[in-house]
Order: C-alpha cells, then structure tokens, then sequence
C-alpha cells in the first residue's frame, strides 16, 4: 500500500476528488495548510505596518491506495489539478505497512477497500 | 456637554433674535444655582432624547469600543481587550456614584473669576449621589438630574476606555484596572471640572469652548495613551513580528457602532432636544465623512489600493476631531475640520508612529490625541461666526484660538505628568508588564484562563 | 410597566407636593375607564422615549440575546440558538396581535378587590387589534394605545427567549416552537395579567410591586428553565466532555446589546420621559455595575484570576435583579441589590448547579429565576422610604414583603406547573430531544440543515 | 416620509374631529412655503424621536446591512462588503451636503399640477447647505431642517447599499464607487424627489403613496441590483460551486439590527412622535413577523426543515413590502401584506432566480425589488379605509391602485434606464470586473490587501 | 520507529488519547481534517442553493513511535474509536527513519521516549 | 528523497523557514495542529466548569527534500526552533518514494528541485 500526498490549488478540490474516486479511490483525507514554494505570496497592509505573506492557502490529500492504482491516481490527479499556473502543487508517494478499518478490525488491503 | 451651560428656549416662537440674550439669561439663572434652586419644569422632549443619548454613549464602549480594539489585537488576546471594556464600564460607575459625580459636577464655593481648589476639582456635597431625588432637576436644564448624572457618567466610562489602545497585549489586569481607576480619579474628574464645571472652573473662566469632549476626552486619552506607550515599551517582536488585526470584520462593526453611538455623544452634548443638537449632529455626520473619504483617498494614491482598516480609522478621527465643535460649526466648517483630521491622522498613524518607533498598539494617541487636539484648536477658527460659526461667547477668533491652545496645554500637562507618576509608582509595586511567556501564550490565557473562540 | 398605573404631571411646577395626590388621582382617572374615555393628550416627548425604548427591548432579543446565548454553544448549535430567537420574535408577534393583547391587558369586566376569572386572564375585547386605531390613547397614559401594544410586545418576545438557555443544544426544534408557544399563552400571558393588569387583577389588588418585570419575565422565565433542563435531562457527555463556549466574543457583545437595551426594558416602564425614567435608568446602570464587580471580585478570590464570561454573567444577574426594583429605589438601594444579584447568582451558577447536577446549559435559571426571585424580594425592602426608596403604595416594609412574598408563590407555582404539564404532553405526542446522533452531529445541521461558519 | 407634509397637531385635546381637516391645513400651510415661511415651533419630543430615527437608519447601513451581507459572502470577500458599505456611508454625505439635498428637496419653481423640470429634480437653491441654520425649521414640520437633511441623508446612503447585493464577489472597487455615485444622483435623487418632492413633483402629483421608501429605495434599488446582475454575468463557478455563507452567524445578527433600525426607518417617516410613527411601527412589526413567519412554513413544508437564512430573509423581505404602506394600513393589512411578501419573495429567492439563470448573488433584487413593488402594489388596497386603512388622500380603491402602478412602471424605467446606461459607460472605460485571478484570489486582497480574519 | 496515523471521530479524541497514553505513548499530534469515504455526507440548503457536503469532519492523530509498542497502540485505538457505525475511521502505519528532539538534540528512540 | 516532518512552536516559524530556505529548501507545507506531549496544559474555566487543556497549538512543516541536504535541513530546523523550554518539539524523516510536479509533469528529485 501506498500513501498519495497531494498538495493542490483549494479551487480543485471537487474535480481532483471526483477524478481520483473515479479510478477507484475509496476513502480521502482532506486538511487546509499553507504553501510555501516557487509561487510569489502577496503584500498586506495595516494601517502602515506592511507585511509581506508568503504562505498561501493549499489543500493537501492524503490518499492510501493499493499499488496497483497508485500509477492510475497520480496521472489522474496530475491531469484535474492542473491549471499551468506556479503553484499548481506536487504529488508525494510514502510506502505504508499496515492499515485497519475501525469499525471491522479488517487489517491490509481490504481496509482500504 | 458645553462650556457654558446653556437653557435654550425652546417653545418660544421669535428665535431669530438669537442666542445672546439666551446665554445671558443662563449665567443669571446659573450663577443663582446656589441660592434657592426654582425648579425649571423637566421637557418631555429633552429628557427623551437624553435617556436616548445615555444608552448611545454606553453603546459606544459597549460593544462598540470592545469590538474596535477587539478586533485589531491576536486572537490570543480578544477577550483581555473586552474585559477591559466592561470592568471599566462597572467600576467606573461605582467610583461615579461614590465621589466621581461630586468631584466633577459640584459647584459649591465656585465664583466667576476666582481660582480656588474648587476650579480645579469639585467638592464633595454630591458624594454618594446625594441630593439626586426624582424631583432634582440639573441647573437650568430640563432634564432631570438623575439623567444628566448618567448621561455624564459615560463620558467617564468611555475616556478610560480610550487609553487600553496604547498598552493592549501585554499589560498585567491587575496593573491595569490600578491605573485606569486611579487615572481617572486623578486625571478626568479634574479636567472634565475644569472645562465643564461652570462659572469658577479653571478652563471654563477662560472661555475654552469643548461641545462635547475634544479636551476632556479624547486628548485627554491620547496623552495619556503616549505616555503608556513609551514607559510600557514595545511589545514583543514589534515591528517585525507580523501583528495583523485578529478580525478587522469585528473592527468595521465596532466602527460603524462608535459611529452611531457618536451622535448621542455629540448631538447628546446639547442636553436637550434642540436646534443645537441638530446641528452637532449635521457637524458629526459632515465631519466623519470628510474625514474617512480624505483617508481612503490618500492612502489610495500613496498605497494603491484603498484600505478598510484606513477608513475606518479615518472616520473615527474624523468624528474625534469634530467632537469639540459639534455645536459650534456650520456644516462646511464641519467638513474643512474632517478633512484636517484626515490628513493629520493618515500621517500621524502610518509614518510618525514607525519613524519614533514607539509602540502604540492601537494608535489610540494617533487618532484621539493629535485628532483630539487638532480639533479644539480647530473650534478656535470655525466657532466664530466670520467661517459661519455660533460660538456661544463673543470672542474674536484670535483671542478665542488663544483660549483653545491654553486648555489644549493644561491637559497635556496635567493628564501627561498624572499618568507618568501613576505608571511608574504601579510599575514599582506590582509590576506593569504580564512575564514574556505569559505575552507570548496571550492574556486570555495567562489572566483570565479563557480562549475568544473553540470553533 | 408598574402595577399602579400612574399619570405623572410632568409640566406641574410645583412638584415637590409629592407623589401621593398624583397615585391617588391617577386611580380616579384610571377606575373611570370603563366608563367615557377622556381622551388626554399624547405626549410627543414620552412618545419619542417609547418608541426608543420598544426598539431597546427588541434589540435585546435579536441580536443581544441571541448573541449572549448564542457564544456559548458550541459551534454545531449556534444557528439553532440564534433560529430560536428569531422564531419567537416572529411567532410571539403574531400571538399578541391575534389575542395575547387582549388577554394580558384587557381591562374588561375587572374591579378593584374582586376576585373573578378575570383577575387571571384578560377579556377578548380586544382580539385582532381592535380599536387600536391611531386616536387611541393607551388608558391614563400620554402614549398612544399602538405604542404600548407594541412595547409591551417585546416583554413578551424576550420572556420566552431566556427559557432557551435551558434546554440549549438538545431539544427538537418543532417541540420547541410548540412549548414556547403554548407556555406563553399558558404562562405569560396570564402571569402578566396578574401583575400588570391593574385593578382588578389578582397579584396587583394585593400590592406586589413589579416595576419591570422581575416576576412577569425574569422568575417566569427563571422556574420554567429550571423544569425544562429537569425534564429535558442532560446533555450528551455532560458534565465530563469539555464544552467550552464556541465564541466569547459573541457573548460579551450580546452582554453589551442586552446591557444598553435594559434601558428601554426598565426606563421604558415608567411609560414616560420622567424622573421616574431617569431613576430607573440611574438604578439599572448601579445595579448591574455593583453586581458584575462583585463577581469579579468573588471569582478573582476563589479562583485566582478573573473571567471575561464570570464579569458577564454577574452584570446579568445585576441586571435581571434590578429590573422589579428600578422605578421604586434609590441609587444606594440599587448598589445593594446589585451586591446581592452578584454574590447569590456566582455561588448559584458555579456551585449549587454542580452539587444538583441538573443540565441548566446556560444558567437560565441560576441568573435569571433566582436573580429575578431576589429582585422581586429586595424591591419589598428597598422600596419603603426608610431606605431610601419610592414606593407607590403606603404599605409598612413587612406587609410589602410579604406581597412580594406572595407574587413568587403564586408564579413559581402557576408557571411551574404550566411548564411540567406542557413538557410531558408535548414528550408523549412529538418527544422533545433529538436523537443522540442529531445532536451528536449538532442542531444546526439536524434541524436546518445549514452551518454556522464556512470559514 | 409620505406624500402630502402633514401637522399633526399633537396637543390638541379635541383628536376626533379627524385627520380630513389636518391634511387640508397642512396644504394650505405648505403651499404658501414659498412666500414668507412662518416659523412654527420646534417640538421636543419630535424632535428627540427624529434625532434617534436617524441614529437607528444609519445603525441599519453600518454595520446592519454590511453584516447581513458580508455573512452571506465568502471569506475571501467579507471586506470588500463591509468597505462598500462604509465608503457609500461618507461618499453619500458629501454628495448630499453639496448638492444632494437640494436636487432632492428644494421646493423652488414648484407648483401642484404644473410640469416642469422642477417636477423631476430640484433646483440649487439648497446646494452646500445654504439655509440650514440653528434657526431653519422643515417646512411646516415641528423639527429643525438640519435634522431633517440628516434624517434623509440616511435614506440616500441605505439605497446604494442595497444594490451592493447584486454585484457581490465580482465588481472592481473604482467601478463600484463610480456606478453607485453616479447612480445616487441620477436614479435616487430624481425618484426621492418626484415622489417626496411635495406638490409640484411628479409622483405627488399623480397620488403615489410612498410613506418610507417603497419606491424610492427598495424598489429603486430592486431594480438597479437586476439590472447589475445581469450585465455584470455570473461569478466564477455559479452555479455548480458551493458558494455557502461564510458566516450566517452575521447575518443573522444583521438581520436583528436591520430589523430594529427599521423602526426608525417606518415610524421616523412620520416626521413627528405622533400616533402616525406608533402606526407605523405597529405595522412594521406584524409585517415582517408574519412574512418571517410565512417564509418558515412554506420552507418547512417544501423542504422539510425550516432554516435560519430563510427566516432571515423572510423577515427583511416583509420589512421591505410594509415600508411604503406603513403609515398607511391597519394591523390586519399588515399582516396580509406581510404574508403576501413571504410568498412572493420566497418564490422568487429560490426558484425564479434559478429558472432565469442570472446570479443576483444576495437576492437584492428577489427581496427588495420584489418586495418593493409588491408593497407599493398593496398600499394601494390596503391604506383605503375599506380595509381599515388611513389613506390622506381621498382617492378610491381603484384610482388608488391605478396611481401606485405609476409610480412603479416610472421608477421601474428611470432606473433601469439610468443603470443600464451607467454599467455600460463604465465597462467601457474601466472595466466592471476584476481578472479572474483576483476573483478567485478574492476582492479583500486584491482590492484593499487586506484579510478579514487570521485567527 | 514507525509513525501511527489514525483517522478517528472527532468526539472519541478524550478516549482515544487516554488509551494510547495508557500503553506508553508520550506525545501526539493532532490535526482537524475533513474526511471522504463509505460514509454518507449530508445536504445543506442556502436560500434555493442545494449542496451536498461530503466531506466530513474527522481528527487525525500523528503518533511516532517504538517497533515494540506499536501492536499495541492500533489495538488501543481500535478498541476506544470503535462505535459499530460507518465512518468510524482508520490506522495507517508508516516508516520512520530518524526523529530528533529539538530540546536536547537527542535522535532515534530516546528522543521519542 | 525524504520528507522532514517538523513539529515546531508557533512562534518561531517565520525563523525555521529562513533557516531551510537558506540551505536549499524550495517548498514548504504548513499546517496548524494541536500537540500533546511533555508540556504541561493549561487550566481553562468557564462559569464553574473547569477544563485541562491537553493539547497545545503547534505549528507542523513538512518538506520533500533531496536525500543529500537532509542532514543539513535538520540541524537547521533544530538550531531555528530552539529555545530551551519544553515544548520546543520533534523533527522525523519518512522515506518518499515518487515526486511530481502537477504544473510540468516532472517527476523524482527534479520535481521538488
Ligand atoms: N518540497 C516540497 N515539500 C512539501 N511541499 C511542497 C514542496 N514543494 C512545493 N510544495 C507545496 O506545493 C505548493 C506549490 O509549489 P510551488 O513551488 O509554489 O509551485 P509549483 O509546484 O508549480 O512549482 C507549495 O505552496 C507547497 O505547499
Ligand atoms: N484510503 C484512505 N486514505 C485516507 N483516508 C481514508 C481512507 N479511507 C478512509 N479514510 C478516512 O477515514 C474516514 C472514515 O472512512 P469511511 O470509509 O467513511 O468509514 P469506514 O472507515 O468505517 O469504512 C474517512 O472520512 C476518511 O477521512
Ligand atoms: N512521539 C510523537 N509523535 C508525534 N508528535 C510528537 C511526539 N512527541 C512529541 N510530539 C509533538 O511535539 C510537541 C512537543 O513535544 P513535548 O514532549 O511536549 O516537548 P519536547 O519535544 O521538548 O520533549 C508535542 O506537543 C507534540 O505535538
């Protein structure tokens, strides 16, 4: 099993879902964090006290698949989240030992199924 | 609440034969206030709008001051903003209805001219609200007296309130509320006397025209705000530590609360439901208007872009400037000072704050002390009836700016030296600054054991 | 709205004759309304302050209350809080315009001493609006008949509102329309009429002195909250899982809203722009200040810091306290009254909710039952001239307390049983709580389906 | 402020002679307004209750109106609503002090009957204030004429601000400035004029009943917001994206202030503390009761759960329809118009709206367009005495109708016209809409380089 | 050392904490997400504006820690996250190479003990 | 390639970041998360009800890195977020498998370069 980390543009996050559970992804974790990277961030000003943000607002999945897809997700996440823009984002692949489903004590592929 | 007290006659039809003869009347009726007291009939009228008034000034510091100051500091620190804000507003009641009221608003042993104790500070007839009875009217008024006691008891509520500005985010509560109550006692009993006390007041004998608070306020707050600043020093990681406003959407809402809550502030000042307050009400709206609008216009063409923060803050120097002339300035008056606080405002707080690099948080001296004082010494021009003023006494402009620049002086002495020895003597025995870790975990937490929010 | 209802001469110069011909006129004019309505003129000045003042208690509802309660739900229920309050405003309205009117203020068919049906409950007469047109002047009063309709609509808007913090985060939305509605009718509009009813009506002919509403709303409400959060049993996880307030923010502005509306709730029952106006604001502002600091103090003692939501809640408590004694006490009447709201309503929100382990979510009935309880109690001493008070009735202070005795039984009673009987009944039809999911998920989304935040 | 000025005469004992002789009065006394203008008392109490009507209206822009609005919005744009808000608030001062009010209220080359160009818009006689004086009073009314300016400048900065709702999340900040002052003066001052305008102006003429604003704001304003939505197209993703209020917490409590502040929009109409403002506020209650009140039940049926924003809505909707009708109907016409706007506003916020496709992000136009006409519509029926309604003048049914239809189908063209015109001018020139980058960055940044929140 | 990831609902966090306390965990991480999977999401409606929401609320825990224990801490999580219903959650193990605590600048197992 | 999973005081990113900036890093995730550990909670009371707060606001950065800087990146971090109290957090390294940069497609070591 595999762990997909996508960092995506917040817009996207409807058309990278449906892409990605459309090769067979059956579970997502969704977070908010703030990017940093080659993207220029952007001037606030307060009443004088100027301050230059360079983080900006990202959306990151964690996705845990089986091998055999992790191919198919990554190209279809490449290909909803792209806009051509700086800042489109990057995709991680993590290897992944274990999994268990809660609610089932399932352990191994099956509870990602 | 202005220099001379005022009895308009309100029902009479002939009023063209202006306001001469109507201030005269007053200081007869006035100056035989200690004699046998001829209770002048409460109006219906007068009174409503004065209860109005009362509940629009409390407005003013609750929520409204709250939620301005509130939302500029961190997240960390929102709640010790409006526990200030209310712990004032109860305490400064009490501290009112035990002396305050008396100290301020007594004039026993007071005579035009003379200069005794009681031109400074007022005597103690009035401790512990005595003599306020559902049949005591205020002076020449037509109010009753429990309501001008109310009334002017916000005005003591909010001017503590205007000071938190300059040390919020790392002032010890304990520190604070010794300081602010003391202040208070020592620093706007005696001013407000001064300049509202009647014939025998210090800054009232010399003709210092304030409608509705420019001196007694919001300089008031603003020197004492300065000096707070610099003895407190600056905050940690100030100026390069980002420090941008937790919610400016609950700034823009306290602004348009001030806003509203001004008018009976300013039109409130008139004691009464009159012609007077109409036109410190038109002078208000023209003023914070003028204001803002020069503001955003600046910052415009200096910045590029216009900033809410920026107007707000405009309107709410525009409506500092404006206060002490409310009921003295014609309409384009009113605009020609709005414009002056805006420019005098915009540069105070954006580059004269950075270029001293002291550290007032909220730019509370920024906007209330330079739009405080601009705004007295502005009255001195515009009351006068050459720039289509209705100054109440016959000055000319010159003498009459000569008077505004001695009350603009002795306020600044007096609240700068007040507030400096009471800073120093709490930081000698309790300590003025909450420890670095406690800053750094926020003041709701370190002195109060509560967070703003859990969402 | 004070049992006798009184015509003050307000353009009388000679006032000092007292009070008592003017309560005893007063009963004249007002025994003779059955009789040809002399028609006495509006007041344009109390009508100004009525109209502010029917504004003042409506804002306390929305969005004063609905804010105060609502900062202290967690955020999953915020809506549903906020939904409550608006619902009642709506709904209520509609109540009092169809019949709620006319069975709380219906003068027909009652005569001082008699004790009959209508000494409970208000004829019909004036189902629908009828003859509220715009020549009619409310009784012996100077406003006309649609003003006092109207505010008198907002005391019945807000009693409601306070039950809510009872049964927070937990009840059906539809069994909640249903209690509250018929719980108004049942419970406040006949409560109401017992007290305000004038002559003729049960609790009045026996003297009990509710100047604002100390019984009508705050007891009212206060018992009927204690038997909702019995009934209603507690929350899930209560009181192990944390469950902070999502936003003290909120509640402290909705502190403010509800402080500055008080105004309007107690000044506005003089009826009138009066000294009996001006009084009762004087006590409110007293009264909540002394109660808000002696929590402060109480908690800064025991606990060691303290608390934005502590100095909150205790100048509440002050508020709902001073509310049956504001028209009928003096200055130092009210700080006493205060001091006790603040001592009694800390040790029964922290202390005493804890040892009976009932789910009082928001101490609806620690601040306002027990406040409104200790009001109604206090106002039978601190009203009788010997300490300094105004009452209306010649009554020794004993024979008063006991009156003030004798309005708590009789609505502890009547509205306790009326709340009990309607929650069992509306438990067998519809059931009151949600399911463990629904509220597990929260009210907002099982009720409304809609979030409060979409930050 | 309705049609025909008229004197109440409020200390008259003898009230039941009836309003016939009254209006009459007030024709002949206003008529000769050009000659010599016999000053008439000022009154007190009317004044105090239109000083407080001011202060309510304007609470109801800042930060009423930008609350409801800002909480419908995304995060990202929370601040460009509130800026608008604020900077039309002053932007509308000064246009008003230099010459608005005069093109709105000069009575220069006036006649009843006689077209002219003074039938569309006033003459310059007022411009830059001239004439408002401590001693001006308002024609034949009984309040000084600087409160009466102040008391209109309300109306024309709310008016704008209601378009805002149309073209939310999408219009550059210089196109927006430039759209709605341009609009303000050649859509709001031209409509308030012929129909406030008194004789002489063309709607007077023709017997429009527009107590508050039916027409001149909510309708003007309805209309202005449609044709925006369409020009300016749909926002990015509308409607496939989930676009949820960031924040229905605000608008809620926006709500509760538009809802208070609209007392002093219906009853300060009135011009005087009279029965006619008690009326008013009557009417202003039960409507928007029971439209909220409508609006919740036919959404509890539909959809099966009742909302918050529903409500919400439901309740500005009825504000808006009672408006031009308040000081016209009795209580049961308010609750059928009342009810009448619940359908209809409900109807067209949530299914019409989707049928055409066009993205009137806040339902400016589906509430305030809607309502507007509708109420002006109903006025017609309802302010005839047949269905218990006070109508001034003695028009029937029919005729009545026929006259409100004018009024609508003018205002209808006028400022459609004028906005359609205006949109395009801009476009041309600088361009409405902001890239799509900054769209999607969101207007606080890329149009003030601000963020609302940082928690 | 291996790192548990736990995606749990939010109100179990007290429960689970205390569970995996108890078998010798001394830190955590822990981080608001919004989760996609088996479980339903709901509908919201804004004026006439319909959304299906499906993205749901749920708590993920980061918990680094030794090869001994980890057995243990999954089954504690396991047994205090369970309710039976779906949404439940899950718990992933991944590797971990080194950790270093910034204090003392300890690394490997000591600097997570 | 590895990532460095940093768990850090709020206060003292601005600090890490110019300090990994300065040895080559490119790109930054930042997220906000609550962390239990040896640090002490704090005390919170609300009318009565009285709470331990157990979980005290962090700030977590996770960077992608070449395996070559890795060491670099860390005692960089360790240097940067160092201020003696406990508290001052943890810094891991997990193993990444693949990288992809959504904007140009590019994978492995050039997709975070
Ligand atoms: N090496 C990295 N490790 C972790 N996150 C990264 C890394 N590089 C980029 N990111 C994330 O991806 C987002 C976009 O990367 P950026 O360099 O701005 O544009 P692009 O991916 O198109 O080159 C950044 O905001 C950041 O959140
Ligand atoms: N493959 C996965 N990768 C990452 N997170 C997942 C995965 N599957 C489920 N989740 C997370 O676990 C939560 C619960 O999963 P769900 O499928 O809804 O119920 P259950 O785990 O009981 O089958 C989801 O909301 C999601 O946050
Ligand atoms: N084993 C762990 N797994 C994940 N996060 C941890 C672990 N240990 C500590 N942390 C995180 O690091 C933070 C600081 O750790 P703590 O033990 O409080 O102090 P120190 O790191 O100085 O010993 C914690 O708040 C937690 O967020």
């Amino acid at each position: 099993m595999k762990m997909v980390l996508a960092i995506i543009n917040p817009a996207k996050l409807q058309e990278v879902k449906d892409a990605v559970v459309a090769v067979g992804i059956k579970g997502i974790s969704v977070s908010e964090i703030k990017g940093y990277g080659r993207q220029k961030g952007h001037k606030e000003l307060y009443r004088g006290a100027e301050y230059d943000v360079e983080f900006l607002p990202k959306t990151k999945l964690e996705m845990i698949v089986d091998d055999d897809i992790v191919e198919g997700v990554i190209d279809a996440i490449q290909k909803a989240a792209y806009t051509g823009e700086i800042g489109d984002g990057k995709i991680f692949v993590l290897p992944v030992m274990e999994a268990v489903r809660i609610r089932t004590g399932e352990s191994g592929e099956t509870a990602i199924r | 609440m202005y220099t001379q007290l005022k009895k308009a006659a309100t029902l009479s039809t002939v009023q063209r034969w202006g306001r001469r003869i109507a201030a005269a009347t007053a200081l007869a009726v006035f100056a035989s206030n200690a004699l046998a007291q001829e209770a002048t009939a409460i109006d219906s009228g007068d009174t409503a709008w004065m209860l109005t008034s009362m509940a629009l000034v409390l407005f003013m510091t609750i929520p409204g001051l709250a939620l301005f100051y509130g939302g500029l500091v961190r997240t960390k620190n929102v709640l010790s903003v409006l526990m200030q804000c209310i712990v004032l507003t109860s305490l400064v009641t009490v501290l009112w209805a035990v002396f305050g009221y008396s100290l301020t608003f007594s004039t026993q042993g007071m005579a035009e001219g003379q200069v005794s104790l009681h031109s400074f500070i007022g005597a103690l007839d009035k401790v512990f609200c005595r003599g306020i009875t559902p049949d005591s009217v205020y002076g020449s008024q037509t109010i009753p007296e429990a309501l001008f006691f109310c009334y002017q008891l916000t005005f003591a509520i909010i001017t503590p309130g205007l000071v938190i500005g300059a040390f919020a985010e790392r002032m010890k509560f304990s520190a604070m509320l010794w300081f602010l109550s003391l202040w208070t006692i020592l620093a706007y009993f005696p001013i407000a006397h001064m300049v509202w006390g009647g014939p025998g007041a210090l800054l009232a004998d010399r003709n210092v025209l304030d409608f509705a608070g420019g001196i007694v306020v919001h300089l008031n707050a603003g020197i004492a705000a300065l000096i707070c600043a610099i003895v407190l020093g600056k905050r940690e990681g100030y100026p390069t530590a980002p420090m941008p406003p937790h919610s400016l959407t609950l700034t823009v809402v306290g602004t348009g609360m001030l806003w509203v809550g001004w008018f009976g502030f300013n039109a409130g000042s008139a004691v009464a439901a009159n012609t007077t307050a109409a036109m410190a009400m038109l002078a208000t709206q023209l003023g914070a208007s003028s204001a803002a609008v020069t503001w955003m216009f600046i910052e415009w063409r200096k910045h590029g872009k216009p900033s809410v923060l920026g107007m707000s803050t405009g309107a709410i120097a525009g409506l500092a400037t404006i206060t002490p002339a409310a009921g003295f300035v014609g309409p384009m008056g009113a605009i020609a000072i709005g414009f002056a606080a805006g420019v005098a405002c915009f540069f105070m707080a954006t580059t004269v704050k950075r270029k001293f690099g002291y550290d007032d948080s909220l730019d509370a001296f920024g906007v209330h002390g330079v739009g405080g004082a601009l705004g007295v010494l502005l009255t001195g021009f515009f009351a006068s009836s050459a720039l289509g003023g209705y100054a109440p006494n016959d000055l000319s402009m010159a003498a009459q700016v000569l008077a505004q620049l001695k009350g603009i002086v002795v306020t600044l002495l007096w609240s700068g030296v007040v507030s400096y020895i009471l800073l120093k003597a709490i930081d000698a025995t309790l300590g003025l600054r909450v420890s670095k870790q406690d800053e750094t975990e926020g003041l709701d937490l370190s002195q109060h054991d509560e967070r703003g929010y859990d969402y």
